[in-house]
């Protein structure tokens, strides 16, 4: 999931750095005030430690992905749980990708923005805020502890997969697909070792955690935010299915069984396309429009797909809706 | 055929670093020995190649005879049991038990043995009434005691212990010495383990391995190690005081047998002074 | 990888022209370097600076005295999702070309486009030069003379602070690691032994994740109690000496930066006139 | 006016485990006070009471008889410094220079005080040359004098140590003694450690405090201490083997005085064997 450089052009990612680093400083600001100075060797040494936790090889053998890519835990998710607040993980995993890019050169240093954004910002308030609520609502710590876990690893992937798309260096469909079957496998690992090891700390370290007992807010704001990480999920986990109804391949030879495009050179006339699309939905007699208000993702001239911008779109919106909520609560408390 | 031997082991670490250079170790059955050495000799690089974590750069490991191999370092690894110094590198799991049954379950034994066997372990290192307890919250010392119980509890006939007596208090210390004594009396194990504490491997040892910069400068028994305190000065290390103090005597002219445990010592300074006579009763 | 980093370190520590060089001067350049090629639009322009780039880059490589395979090894480390990515463009079409030719016809409708390998070709080109120019600065300069240098180069004392222990507990953890693995060695613990269930085996790996949490997170409390022992404050900083840039860094950094915004530049307005 | 003081000190942690149970400890000026005690007696709890890491639960703790507050506790931590068991915890800059500059930095002195104070240090140490190397790849041994360095390089009044000879090789323990002996003797320092090791306390104490289970059960100079071995073995702890022979020596009717160190006991031996003669040569 480490974007190396080259893969985001550079005014995108100036943009993602931009993003990255309001969190950044607000990361800093939490650790300065609410963590005040003596969290500050914590949480420094607990980065040196995420990262050991990182290489810790978690490479199952899951014959399910094949030549079994080896993954690793990212940690953020464990990271906000246990610290009590997702500004821990934006912090850590920062320092951690600052580390690996520099060092490592795994994942670059233009597109080290875009990649604290996906494993630092949202996986760590997805994971805590996930966390958060299914521990409100259903008391049961280990299972929010699970999804969290799951959805911290799934949700950046699919927005990786986005930015990837938004950049036009991977086909939309492809990474959508390939991107999230993946994590979603991986993220099943990350999810239960964020349970089990949260099991062990609570055991083993109860006041760790302790400033993370279940915030006594409403029902209804809690539910609030479980509907929306509801929603979100849904999309996340529907886009892929829903985009990998097209995928090029099949996309093409569709359009060229329809006359639309000749076999060795792409070049689609766009009313032509829309042309096919009603003579197959006459031909089927399904008149359930399947495609996107807008066609192809790879036609020239339209560079930005309006589902993938509509899916980014979403997540954001339910991100800072998720985000600004729990200020209201938290200020209130 | 011997338990373990090396044969020109030879370890290189990635970058360089020679930590074993061309060592011949021999472990025969039941037999206690003490390997020391100072700071960075290479102790516990060798006790790492025993079970098969290290391969040797070059020379060989013989387990029983045989050459560790892919195929059979499981059977190794439940032959020879490695202890290290830090319990807490040791210990992950939420209770006592379940610790002391991570090794029994990952052999794929089935649950009743896996259960029996943890209970003699726990039992063996005298620790059954912390079954429950979260491993976190033991001292030092218990700590250590769960740690053994977990390489116990695979059964292995030779009990690998790197420098087990660091950071125990005296009674820590002398229960330790009591157990390895006991596992090698009772039991018929091989022991085999490390320490920066000379008097110790007096009370222990039958058989002591001198390291120094990944060498092995001189072995043989007790008496023969502690008889060369010049050399060992040289590396670091020091003859154990009771020792020293006899020779000292033998020195000055007081006629005195050698001794190296306390006892010896003991009884020894005690006829020395009484002349021949009787044994005084205790 | 915190294997790799010892064995990075070990390379960090060898001595030459490029490992003498400031620190601050090697992060400046190989930022710009980066920069330079990041920014090329995706055309085959990318070619030939990157060619360039790299030809500068081996040299550098050279002067350093480090072997070759040593290159090799870390380039293939970082390789896996990039080149995945990259192989697989060839299937695709993008948008940066208008037209795309198909070259190969396979099965299932999947087609390989001319374009494409080019496209694929140019993105391999910019992963490597930056991935390279990563691999030379972290390959001759030491960690803390990076992080000295980025304190003298105005990163915040907090940060230079929290970074410096990151570094030093990078290599404690290290170690720590090291031994957590021998120990579930030693008790015969696999991974990918599939005689025991998923299940186990995930709960095993999450109660270890948890121990080297909870040990990393006990650490954070000691170094806390020891840093106070040391009068540690709001205020406190790493201590960094002022040290001056000397002329042949100077020199480097003027011709780094030159060359790396020239060449591009150059390039760009010949192949203008030439088409 | 004592240097340290405290009285009816008790420390609760959180969780309810009383570590220190209303103790008073006293230490004078230019003293070598030894505390011994259990695997969790409460040593390290103690010391990080002197310097106001943990504020008493009760009682008080007094440095040059005045309490420690919020205002002079960076003074207190100036004159007091603690050096932990494990040097890991207190090595945390990327070099050994950053590191021992790290106090003298926090105490604002100017850059080229800081350089001298750091130089200073090191070579009272003896790791000049170690100044631009990385920690991790230090042994043992040095990395404890590089946190040893980082506190001198403050230049407290009193140096307390938390047992630090453990996990040293035997040259390593003497070399500490020595170091130890002469802050004492040459620059004044009060020196305060805690052991395991209780021939160590003998060579090096002036005075001993016994704790067990968050109370000091005794206390005294190494003569009164050593006199109960009844006491000390009921709370996990024992007489060092030099005066324990010499007690049974006694107790079997050979006139000999006792003795604590090694040399006198040598001295003591020689002359009860060879009678009342002439002292012997060395
Ligand atoms: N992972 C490693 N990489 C490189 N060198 C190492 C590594 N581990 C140990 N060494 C070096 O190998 C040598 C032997 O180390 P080893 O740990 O075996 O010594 P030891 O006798 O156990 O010392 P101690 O008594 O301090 O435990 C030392 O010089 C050490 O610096
Ligand atoms: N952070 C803590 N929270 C709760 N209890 C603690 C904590 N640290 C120590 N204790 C308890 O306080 C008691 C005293 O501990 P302390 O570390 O002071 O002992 P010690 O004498 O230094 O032992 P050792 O010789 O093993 O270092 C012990 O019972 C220990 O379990
Ligand atoms: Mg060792
Ligand atoms: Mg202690």
């Amino acid at each position: 999931m480490h974007i190396p450089d080259g893969f985001l052009p550079i005014s995108q990612a100036i943009g993602y750095w931009i993003i990255a680093l309001v969190f950044i400083v607000l990361s800093l600001r939490w650790a300065k005030r609410e963590m005040s100075e003596e969290k500050v060797p914590l949480v420094a040494v607990l980065a040196a430690g995420i990262f050991a936790i990182q290489t810790l090889n978690m490479a199952l053998p899951i014959s399910v992905i094949p030549g079994g890519v080896s993954g690793h835990v990212v940690g953020a998710a464990l990271a906000a749980i246990v610290l009590g607040s997702p500004f821990a993980a934006v912090f850590i995993l920062t320092l951690v990708l600052v580390l690996q890019g520099i060092f490592f050169g795994d994942g670059g240093i233009t597109s080290m923005g875009a990649n604290i954004i996906n494993m630092g910002v949202l996986a760590g308030f997805f994971g805590f805020y996930t966390y958060r609520s299914i521990n409100t609502v259903f008391h049961n710590r280990f299972y929010a502890a699970f999804i969290a876990g799951w959805i911290s690893v799934f949700i950046p992937s699919i927005v990786c997969a986005v930015e990837l798309a938004v950049a036009g260096t991977v086909p939309a469909a492809f990474a959508l697909v390939s991107m999230g079957v993946y994590h979603a496998v991986i993220g099943i690992i990350e999810g239960g070792v964020t349970a089990f090891a949260l099991s062990l700390i609570i055991l083993a370290r109860p006041d760790i955690v302790g400033c993370e007992s279940p915030a006594k807010t409403g029902k209804a704001k809690d539910m609030i935010i479980v509907a929306g990480i509801t929603v979100a999920l849904a999309i996340a986990i529907f886009a892929p299915y829903y985009a990998s109804t097209y995928p090029d391949a099949l996309d093409s030879t569709f359009l060229s069984a329809y006359g639309v495009k000749d076999t060795n050179i792409v070049h689609i006339d766009q009313s032509k396309a829309v042309l096919a699309e009603v003579a197959v939905a006459e031909k089927t007699g399904n008149t359930f429009s399947w495609a996107a208000p807008l066609p192809d993702y790879t036609l020239p001239g339209l560079d930005k797909p309006g589902k993938v911008l509509a899916i980014i779109f979403g997540v954001l919106v339910l991100f800072i809706l998720g985000f600004g909520i729990s200020r209201v609560i938290t200020r209130k408390n | 055929m011997h338990l373990i031997e090396t044969r020109n082991l030879t370890y290189i670490y990635p970058g360089n670093v020679t930590a074993l250079h061309s060592v011949n170790f021999v472990a025969p059955r039941n037999a206690r020995i003490a390997v020391i050495g100072s700071n960075g000799a290479g102790k516990s690089t060798l006790f790492k190649c025993f079970n098969g974590i290290f391969k040797p750069t070059s020379g060989s490991v013989l387990i029983r005879g045989e050459p560790i191999t892919q195929d059979n370092i499981r059977e190794v690894r439940k032959f020879v049991g490695i202890i290290f110094q830090n319990a807490d590198d040791q210990i992950f799991s939420p209770t006592v038990e379940q610790d002391v049954a991570f090794g029994p379950t990952n052999l794929g034994l089935d649950e009743e043995t896996i259960h029996h066997r943890v209970h003699e372990a726990l039992k063996l290192v005298g620790i059954e009434d912390l079954a429950h307890r979260v491993p976190h919250h033991l001292s030092g010392g218990e700590k250590k005691r769960v740690a053994i119980a977990g390489v116990i509890a695979m059964e292995p006939e030779v009990l690998v212990l790197d420098e087990p007596t660091a950071g125990l208090d005296p009674r820590g210390v002398h229960d330790l010495i009591t157990f390895i004594n006991s596992l090698s009396k009772q039991y018929g194990m091989t022991v085999i383990f490390s320490t920066h504490d000379v008097s110790m491997v007096a009370e222990v040892a039958d058989y002591v391995y001198v390291m120094n910069k990944g060498l092995f400068v001189a072995e043989g028994s007790v008496e023969d190690i502690f008889l060369q305190p010049d050399m060992l000065k040289s590396i670091r290390l020091d003859v154990p005081v009771l020792p020293k103090l006899i020779r000292s005597l033998q020195k000055n002219g007081v006629p005195i047998p050698m001794a190296y445990t306390y006892e010896d010592a003991e009884q020894a300074l005690i006829r020395a002074y009484k002349g021949p006579q009787k044994d005084t009763p205790q | 990888m915190i294997e790799e980093l010892f064995y990075i370190e070990k390379t960090a520590y060898k001595n030459s022209v490029i490992h003498r060089l400031d620190a601050r001067v090697k992060i400046v350049s190989m930022l710009a370097l980066i920069i330079a090629m990041v920014a090329l639009p995706y055309t085959p322009v990318v070619f030939t600076v990157g060619l360039i780039f790299f030809a500068f880059f081996a040299i550098l490589w050279t002067l350093s005295l480090l072997p070759v395979p040593v290159y090799a090894k870390r380039l293939l480390m970082v390789l896996p999702f990039g080149l995945f990515i990259i192989l697989f463009q060839i299937f695709f079409t993008n948008r940066y070309y208008p037209v795309f030719h198909v070259i190969a016809n396979l099965p299932f409708g999947i087609h390989i486009y001319a374009e494409s390998i080019e496209f694929a070709a140019i993105l391999l080109v910019k992963f490597i030069v930056c991935v390279s120019a990563i691999i030379l600065l972290s390959s001759t300069t030491k960690l803390h003379d990076m992080l000295e240098g980025a304190g003298r180069m105005g990163l915040p004392p907090e940060f230079a602070l929290t970074l410096g222990m990151m570094i030093r507990y990078l290599f404690v953890f290290g170690y720590m690691y090291r031994k957590i693995n021998e120990s579930l060695a030693t008790r015969c613990f696999d991974p990918f032994n599939s005689a025991l269930s998923y299940r186990y085996r995930i709960k095993q790996l999450g109660y270890t994740v948890g121990t080297i949490f909870i040990r990393s997170y006990q650490q954070g409390e000691r170094v806390y109690t020891s840093m106070l022992c040391r009068g540690y404050g709001k205020e406190s900083h790493i201590f960094i000496l002022k040290k001056p840039l000397r002329a042949i860094d100077w020199t480097f950094l003027v011709i780094c930066l030159a060359f790396f915004i020239t060449v591009p530049f150059v390039i760009w307005l010949t192949t203008v006139r030439l088409y």
